[in-house]
């Protein structure tokens, strides 16, 4: 089956984030497919190469890359969204690209299920 | 999934008052993209979604954009099943003459019944 | 002592909270806080009984922007951003129920 | 369909909107939400009329990190994230409460 | 102001339950800091911040830093004015025996005296 | 009389930085000092040099610079919550300094009066 993620919040402010990657990764591990995971609102803060956590928690934004990497997972910013909070390509993290809201319609096209992560 | 074939019932839930946060102006360009691709668009206003609607709003003192306009312009884009929910309008003090656009009012079992016949749902 | 809402009464209890807390004083209603100060909705009687023991003010602009100025409850005072200041200058503390 | 709420019933009405609206269903409570799953607390009563008409699922990483892994309402379900994703797969929507 | 010159009485006010937001892990150390001041700190736990308090938080599972332990360690900085709402306790079905550390239940209007005798008041 | 201000949440997801902003400009025009704004959890996303808000809306970022420049307001953005989020040097907007928790400590001791704006 294949999931489209939606994710509105941005990283370690809320837990939505958090649970949105454990869930993507339950996915998968699960023998689904993951279409996209579209990041909105605070949510495109999650793509942002400059976060640097304490040694002692977990590194979100990396999480996302690696999953990216690993399982060629597509991870959208919204552009608009991304405009507005000062996510560009210059500060983009690895695995994400950034595109319009139209990836997020698609999604809820092409996929399954539509999973939305939030405050 | 809808009658036609490639075509998907979505629905937009709004249940945040707008300005307060960002959700309600997000969540509006959201639809409007949507329809663009020719999907069964609804909306569906709860509990403090309600203002959204509101007539009225004047936002120049907040010095942010007003984007209450965006919803009178739905229309032109076929965007025209917008749901309100009774309870919510009653319990603020509101009726269907203090909102900006045409829409039908549902009780909440109503909107439960309406919700579970989607393909798609999009909470904001 | 200032007591600061910002959240809609019919969504958190934020208000709530505040008023069975604080035995009285300046309560400002601002951003989606402006609501409970927005008359004929189940909110209102309780704003009522809040107001026998807090001096209550709603945020002009606020009140503004979401279509409620011509709602308010009697008896609420709306400021505008300097009369903010002011009930922050005439208040040794304030605190905001976020 | 599934429906997700992920707000403390202490301080949201998420919980109570999602069973007002919807007629039943699967419920499943992650993060904040799994407060409402712990058994004893003034909401107890409300869950378990709700458990009438809706199967309800806690999610258990989000229980234990909150220290209520042993307090669960009989009849609630815990699942991991691996029983989320079949609750989804399981149900044909998924709706968000946030 | 506190009685000593140059020390302010500080309290920060915590309602929100940990993990589900940042605020309760940031506001310990906000907390911290303040301690290092030397300053007069109090900590108010109302509403669902009494969650933060609890007994066998296990985050492994959220693959999240559990933070809780923290609590502990307060009385090493010399913070201890931990007090706790009595009504917010009981509507969750908590009791003293239920926290990590030792603290000081006070009824609502209890502590809604003691916030106005602040000079400082944080909120998270 | 000496303000401080915290702001604990980021622009445009929340109103909390616009009216913190609008109240800083009547704490100005009234005649009153304000000693620092502190930039806490999501709020120090406020000090993104990258924000490009769409024409028609305000530009939240560029209106505090303008406060720093124009008043001499000092915004210090707290470095720990900074690196949990990605906002350094690199993306940081003029008129902004990036400084520890005991800057808001200080904040509290000075000013005569300290306002929390958040979520």
């Amino acid at each position: 089956m294949k999931f489209g993620i939606l994710v509105n919040e941005g990283p370690y402010q809320h837990q939505a984030s958090d649970t949105a990657y454990l869930f993507c990764k339950a996915v998968l591990a699960q023998g689904h497919e993951i279409f996209r995971v579209f990041f909105y609102h605070d949510g495109v803060n999650n793509a942002s190469r400059l976060t640097e956590p304490p040694q002692d928690d977990r590194n979100i934004v990396a999480r996302w890359s690696k999953l990216a990497e690993e399982h060629g997972v597509d991870l959208v910013v919204c552009v608009a969204a991304a405009l507005r909070r000062g996510i560009k390509d210059e500060n983009l993290a690895p695995g994400f690209r950034i595109s319009g809201l139209g990836q997020l319609v698609e999604a809820g096209i092409q996929a399954d299920r539509l999973v939305t992560f939030g405050d | 999934m809808s009658e036609e074939p490639g075509i998907k019932k979505f629905m937009f839930v709004n249940r945040k008052a707008p300005y307060g946060t960002v959700y309600a102006l997000e969540a509006l360009e959201v639809v409007l993209i949507t329809a663009a691709f020719d999907q069964d668009v609804s909306l569906a206003f709860l509990d403090d979604g309600v203002f959204q609607l509101r007539k009225g709003q004047q936002t120049k003192g907040i010095e942010t954009k007003n984007f209450s306009p965006t919803y009178r312009a739905l229309e032109g884009y076929d965007i025209e099943k917008l749901y309100v929910e009774k309870e919510a309008l009653a319990a603020r003090g509101l009726t269907e003459d203090d909102l900006l656009v045409d829409v039908t009012v549902l009780d909440r079992k109503a909107l439960g019944v309406l919700m579970d016949e989607q393909d798609v749902i999009l909470s904001f | 002592m200032l007591h600061i809402v910002n959240k809609s009464p019919f969504s958190s209890q934020a208000l709530d909270s505040c008023v069975q807390v604080a035995p009285g004083g300046d309560l400002l209603l601002i951003e989606d806080g402006v609501y409970a100060a927005s008359s004929g909705t189940v909110a209102d009687n309780f704003m009522r009984d809040i107001m026998k023991r807090f001096r209550v003010f709603a945020l002009g602009p606020d009140l503004e922007a979401r279509g409620l100025a011509d709602r308010l409850i009697d008896g609420i005072t709306p400021v505008d951003y300097a009369g903010f200041v002011d009930l922050v200058a005439r208040n040794k503390t304030c605190q905001s129920w976020l």
